[in-house]
């Protein structure tokens, strides 16, 4: 090789005296084998470092699970499932699991009774009434209620939705899972409005034209051409905000309460699974009790549930994929 | 801060390093001002004060690397004790304040203002079928009783259920909260409520709550600094408050003694600024040899 | 260029287009000095054109001429575009569409519109035929049946769907998907059928089949047809249209636009000497 | 035979129009919904809580006396955390991000990473509490410190990170590597010389607003413990530490208790709504500033 | 096509065109043979092409004929599309570069190119030149500044650009920006200058400049450079190939390429009968 470029140098450059780049460059070259290792050795760092966010996950199945395992050995795994007695602590606990789950879902239906239809009626004034320069104002603003953080939202409930809604039900609870899954509706309403916006927007305007010209308004427009064209993007958007709804922690930690009373009644105080998990872990940390290992299989029921709904959001977004 | 260098401390020493304090949400204002006074003092102490509930705190207590210190609104048990000598762990009980439980209710509530110490038992008894306010008294309304207090994580519960209602079941619907806030806040807004929790938060709520004048059988007394007294007229109601150190963690940690000395030389101002009744001389006295014993 | 003074006043001019023409046939399209500007820029400068009933009148120029933008005018899709502004009058069976009070969705339903690329909504065949109909109230599902299975046979494409009805329109291939929208186009049973380039996206064979619908359709609706094909506008039309930089520059018979135009520039496009 | 009856049609639209314009106002109004959240929800705040803050407020140590109670504490911590979340996730994110983008085979290794992070980012906050309570602070036995709630964090906003350094390498034209290649550079030497700087101001962006979830996240810290009175501020990422959220939650569960801890949840709401609104400026701005330079 | 005989063994008909040159010249890219496959589509196929040290050579051909696809393949760029697959030999100065054992960063160290549409990074002027010797490890300010003038120089935009050499790239016009990847491309000094239509994008003006530098670059480096425009290719290079659909249909001294073609397609090209 070097005989090669030394030719070439002298052939092209031997007028030049001053700098031969060619030739330092060659130097260098030979000087810096150390070059070749980083070249092989960056891809497997760089695939270390990607496998982190797998061993994240395997981290969190195994902590999961190893404790979840430890609790099904105490209590029944048939006991925990269908029990509708939870009293964790004091001399004669028992597990049931079935006082959380009833809250979890009702807080979450709640949010989401909330949050689908204003969030799909906000996508569809953004999407197609709204003009351009009102889109562009409006969109920043629901960014800023995506980016308020839940513990604002918990104050909020507790020390604003509350009160009002006491003045309007009167024998709704100070603590109630009707004011924080409100609320958490209400957080969650620019997640589905922007994912249902773009749903909407990725359907292309030929399909709006071609109602437009057989007379159609505005409204049967989007209603029975765009939405059902944009449909698996507004559901998959749905599910992620249920997965969201059943995942968030603090507002219903702050204003639900900690009944763990098994009821189907709004206006009591509920907890849900994740609200569990923080009075246990705030209250109990003795690992090896039965409490504690409670803590992990009500953690991995609620893991369980939330990646059940994200499979399902990216399955039906994957498979759906609308292919005009 | 504007400590003076020297001026402070038990042996006026500069001390450094941590104190861990969790245990009962009852104790938790009285700790958390002893704490913040003293870091006032010892600059580069620091002091941390949970609540996890009495209970829920012996088991951080009684561990391996355990807490040094737990607040307890009820004496150690002797299952503790027996983990406790297992563990190779020396528990020093140090009684901190005197606390009443206090049965509060709905300040719209004009009937039950004062009740019977046997009328309060049969309210929060199950077997006592005390459903409405008609059945504990006729002339009382015809409405169901609403029963809150603190749960199973609090010894405030624990004293209830053990010393008051002897060992007994709580109503069905016994509405148990975690948080006291909740709690105050329930029973601020329920006016058949009837609820119980330490002193200190009635205290604090006096605005918004009313404490049931009880009859133990010299005529109704209320709960007050006064008469929360182990010898007092609220005594049946009164129970000490607590917190257990380990004094191996005493002898390891110079910080963690000292602030238990200051902690008892303190105990009576700081009693009385969080809503509990201030010990005796003699109790303090007691606790602090014993304390001085330690060093 | 010569054909100046003879633009500065269009009118005249259309005019004496328009007096060539059968004199038996009612004018269904008048347009009146429209004037249309997209923000500042200005698409149709002064358009006068008047449009004959069951006919099929072909609009040609080279790409960015404003053919789009004079048939979109004409149902008022043009007003999608927000920045759009709009002069002049288009009397349509001699009411005038861009008058404030006129509902779109009324002009809409009585005048069809096919476009370029075949756009047939996500659903199954039967539901794209009966989208229209729908829409304006007729839920009877007998009526419906009838309205789909005429308006497919007068799109000719009846046979090739006829058994599955049910399918996405997806399924069909490029020209089926554009003799679809035709048919969802008549189910409303409109009175001017407008196509923007209707056949630019298919290949010649579709291409003929579409043709020939036109010519069969022009008995029942008046079509007015966008193309950039000067053989389809001489095969197809009546009427052409010879737009230039957003002005019209000729408009007369067929035959004459493709025998002996009367403008220069009409003479040069037509035999590709630019566009 | 007609079946479409004109007149019968034009008799109809009214009310279709009607129902058009009803809806178009009921879309408006539940557009409106939000935002009129959005205000109350800002002027409670503010009502409740801007009286409360002063220069005290923000320098003082924590107390149990609403008077002299200060958030010195809580931003200490939020900046400790801070500074162990950008760099953790920053180096996980932009290696997993150029992992996926530069190196993998675009096989079944790439997409099932791509699923395990968005699932990850689907996984509740709580759980990573967990995770964190499980390993970091117990397993590896650093307690609730500085460092295992920063590593906590970071994971759980990994994938914010990952997807925007994704899409950041992604813009980055290929005639751009092709140039670097030309010039006899490796493969490495062109993600680090042209790639990533290229694509440094997407990166940037995605770290603020992971940055930015993090320190308003609130549940994994609580479960990792914070003890709900810390008067000594943190010194370092071994030290025991409070953030603003969780002074929020404490504050908030407590005003029940003492009704001003209600105004200092308040106040605290204020100063961490006003960092967040500076971190998602300057991530907005940033991306005005550098977007469509190719 | 009576020419088909001829391609049938294009060896012979390459070498006898090399043969035509003045001898004296080395030969710097020895191709032999080659064919390559984007997946399935065979794109380049059997080409035989000796490129001479010191001389422009110009490949022409219409779009889609292999052009940019042989370019790459000479310093191996197009082995970053995953699906390619080559066969066949390519000597540069006497080794074979297809050869696992021969680095792609050393020969792409000696043979530069520039691109068809400029792309300087996102850096500033300066660090755009001194990109090539960094990374090759020259660290020293003072060569650098050196090389970057030289460069700069060289490539005929030194003026220009001289008192702004710390702003971006990016703020120069669309042809300074050409000549700025050209400089970069001179920095590392190489020995041959790959060039794939680096004009296309440029205006006349810019595009002149860049053919003047081309014509002085050629005293020192070997260029072979991919062109649309066949005026460009007459003007500044000494041998001009003709690809068509991947082959070599004609490779001569460019004089004869454009006088005396002595393939017809060739003739037909050039001419603008097709491409
Ligand atoms: N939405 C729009 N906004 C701004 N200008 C537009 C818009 N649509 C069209 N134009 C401009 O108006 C003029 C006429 O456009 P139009 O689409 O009507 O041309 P056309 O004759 O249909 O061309 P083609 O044959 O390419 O379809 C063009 O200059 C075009 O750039
Ligand atoms: N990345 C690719 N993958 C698959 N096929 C490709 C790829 N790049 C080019 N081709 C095909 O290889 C053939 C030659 O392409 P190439 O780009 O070399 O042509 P060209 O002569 O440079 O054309 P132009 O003048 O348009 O630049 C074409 O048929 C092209 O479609
Ligand atoms: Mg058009
Ligand atoms: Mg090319």
């Amino acid at each position: 090789m070097k005989g090669v470029l030394h030719l070439a140098k002298s052939a092209v450059h031997g007028n030049n005296k001053k700098l031969n780049v060619r030739e330092i460059i060659q130097e260098k070259k030979k000087s810096r084998s150390v070059n070749n290792v980083t070249e092989k050795l960056i891809p497997k760092i760089l695939f270390g470092i990607a496998a982190i966010s797998v061993l994240t996950t395997i981290g969190i199945v195994l902590t999961l699970l190893t404790e979840t395992i430890a609790f099904f050995k105490d209590v029944p795994f048939i006991d925990f499932f269908t029990g509708t007695k939870l009293k964790p602590l004091g001399e004669n606990a028992v597990f049931g699991v079935v006082p959380l789950l009833t809250g979890t879902i009702i807080s979450s239906a709640i949010a989401m009774l909330v949050a689908i239809p204003i969030g799909l009626m906000t996508a569809i004034f953004l999407s197609e009434y709204a003009s351009e320069k009102l889109r562009r104002m409006l969109k920043p603003l629901l960014e800023i209620l995506a980016g308020i953080p839940t513990i604002v939202y918990g104050f909020f409930a507790f020390t604003f939705v509350t009160p009002i809604l006491r003045s309007i039900i009167p024998g709704l609870e100070p603590t109630n899972i009707l004011s924080p899954g409100i609320v958490m509706g209400i957080m969650i309403i620019p997640m589905v409005a922007s994912l249902s916006e773009d749903a909407m927007s990725s359907v292309p305007n030929a399909m709006r034209e071609g109602a437009l010209a057989l007379g159609a308004t505005k409204l049967e427009v989007t209603w029975k051409v765009v939405v059902p064209a944009a449909i698996s993007g507004i559901i998959a958007s749905f599910v992620l905000g249920i997965s969201r709804a059943i995942g968030e922690t603090m507002i219903v930690t702050i204003a639900s309460g900690s009944s763990k009373n098994f009821t189907f009644d709004v206006t009591q105080s509920m907890q849900t699974m994740t609200a569990y998990i923080v009075e246990v872990t705030g209250g109990e940390a003795a690992a090896g009790t039965t409490l504690y290992y409670s803590l992990y299989a009500v953690a991995m029921t609620l893991f369980v549930f939330t990646l059940i709904m994200n499979l399902i959001a990216q399955y039906i977004s994957r498979r759906f994929r609308e292919e005009y | 801060g504007d400590t003076n260098e020297g001026a402070n401390g038990e042996n006026g020493e500069e001390l450094e390093g941590s104190v861990v304090i969790d245990g009962s949400g009852t104790v938790y204002p009285f700790m958390a001002r002893m704490a913040e006074n003293y870091m006032g003092e010892q600059e580069n102490v620091s002091v941390e004060v949970s609540r996890s509930g009495t209970s829920a705190g012996f088991k951080k207590f009684l561990a391996e690397d355990g807490t040094d210190f737990n607040d307890a609104s009820r004496q150690i048990k002797d299952e503790e004790k027996a983990q406790a000598e297992e563990l190779g762990i020396d528990v020093q009980e140090m009684k901190v304040a005197l606390d009443g439980i206090t049965i509060v209710i709905n300040k719209e509530n004009d009937w039950a203002t004062e009740l019977t110490q046997q009328e309060v038992i049969d309210i929060f008894l199950a077997s006592a079928g005390k459903k409405k306010w008609s059945d504990v008294r006729a002339d009382f309304p015809d409405e169901e009783i609403q029963t809150y207090g603190p749960n199973e994580n609090h010894g405030t519960y624990e004293f209830m259920f053990e010393n008051i209602l002897g060992e007994q079941d709580l109503p069905e619907n016994i509405n148990l909260q975690q948080d006291y806030s909740t709690l105050v806040d329930l029973v601020s807004k329920d006016k058949n409520a009837i609820g119980f929790f330490g002193y200190g938060y009635y205290d604090s709520n006096k605005d918004k709550l009313s404490a049931v004048k009880v009859d133990f059988g010299n005529g109704p007394v209320e709960p007050s600094l006064d008469t929360i007294k182990e010898d007092g007229d609220y005594a049946p109601f009164t129970r000490p408050v607590f917190t257990y150190l380990n004094t191996n963690m005493a002898k390891e940690k110079p910080q963690v003694l000292d602030y238990a000395i200051y902690t008892m030389e303190n105990a009576q101002d700081v009693a009385a600024e969080t809503g509990f009744a201030p010990l005796s001389d003699e109790d303090v006295q007691a606790s602090l040899d014993a304390l001085n014993g330690l060093k | 260029m010569p054909v100046m003074t003879e633009k500065a006043n269009p009118n005249v001019k259309t005019d004496k287009l328009n007096a060539g023409t059968k004199e038996n046939k009612k004018v269904v399209y008048n347009t009146k000095d429209l004037n249309l500007w997209y923000g500042e820029g200005h698409a149709l400068k002064n358009i006068n054109l008047a449009i004959n009933e069951n006919e099929v009148t072909a609009i040609i120029g080279p790409s960015g001429c404003g053919k789009s933008t004079y048939i979109k005018t004409l149902n008022r899709m043009v007003e999608l575009v927000p920045s759009v502004k709009i002069s002049g009058e288009i009397l349509y069976r001699e009411r005038n569409i861009l008058d404030k009070s006129f509902k779109v969705e009324d002009l809409r339903t009585s005048v069809g519109m096919v476009f370029q690329k075949p756009n047939p909504f996500p659903k199954s065949i039967y539901e794209n035929v009966a989208y229209g109909p729908k829409i304006h109230g007729i839920r009877d599902k007998k009526i419906l049946d009838e309205i789909v299975e005429k308006s497919l046979r007068g799109a000719a494409i009846w046979d090739e769907v006829k058994d599955r009805l049910n399918q996405n329109a997806y399924g069909l291939s490029g020209g089926q998907q554009q003799r679809l929208c035709i048919a969802r186009c008549l189910a409303i049973e409109p009175d001017v059928i407008l196509m923007d380039e209707p056949t630019s996206a298919l290949d010649p064979i579709s291409t003929l089949k579409v043709e020939e619908l036109v010519q069969e359709l022009k008995e029942e609706f008046s079509i007015i047809i966008v193309t950039h094909n000067m053989q389809q506008a001489a095969r197809i039309s009546d009427k052409t249209a010879f737009f230039l930089n957003g002005e019209v520059i000729e408009f007369a018979e067929t035959d004459k636009i493709f025998s002996t135009p009367s403008d220069k520039r009409t003479e040069d496009y037509i035999t590709g000497r630019f566009g | 035979m007609k079946y479409v009856d004109s007149t019968q049609v034009h008799k109809k639209m009214g009310s279709r129009l009607f129902a058009n314009n009803l809806a178009k106002t009921l879309f408006f109004l539940a557009t409106l919904f939000g935002l009129v959240v959005l205000v109350i929800l800002i002027y409670r705040v503010l009502a409740d809580g801007l009286g409360w803050i002063n220069f005290d407020f923000l320098t003082n140590r924590l107390s149990t006396d609403p008077e002299r109670a200060g958030i010195w504490g809580a931003i200490l911590g939020t900046l400790w955390l801070m500074l162990v979340v950008a760099p953790v996730t920053m180096i996980l994110g932009v290696g997993t991000a150029i992992y996926l983008e530069e190196y993998a085979a675009k096989g079944r290794i790439s997409s099932f990473i791509k699923t395990n992070i968005s699932n990850l980012a689907g996984v509740p906050s709580v759980v990573f509490g967990i995770l964190g309570l499980t390993v970091f602070a117990r397993a590896l036995d650093l307690g609730s410190v500085v460092l295992a709630g920063g590593l906590t964090m970071a994971l759980l906003v990994l994938p914010v990170v990952v997807v925007a350094s994704q899409e950041a390498i992604r813009a980055v034209p290929q005639f751009l590597r092709e140039a670097s290649y030309g010039m006899g550079a490796t493969k490495w030497q062109t993600i680090k010389n042209v790639v990533l700087p290229a694509s440094l101001p997407g990166i940037l962006t995605g770290v603020i607003l992971a940055l930015s979830r993090a320190i308003g996240e609130t549940a994994p810290l609580v479960v990792i413990g914070i003890p709900a009175l810390l008067i000594p501020v943190p010194d370092g990422i071994f030290d025991k530490f409070t953030i603003l959220p969780v002074q929020i939650y404490y504050w908030t569960i407590d005003s029940a208790l003492v009704a001003e801890y209600a105004n200092l949840a308040a106040a605290t709401i204020v100063i961490l709504l006003i960092v967040l609104f500076a971190m998602n400026s300057i991530a907005i701005m940033i991306r005005n500033k550098f977007q469509k330079r190719f």
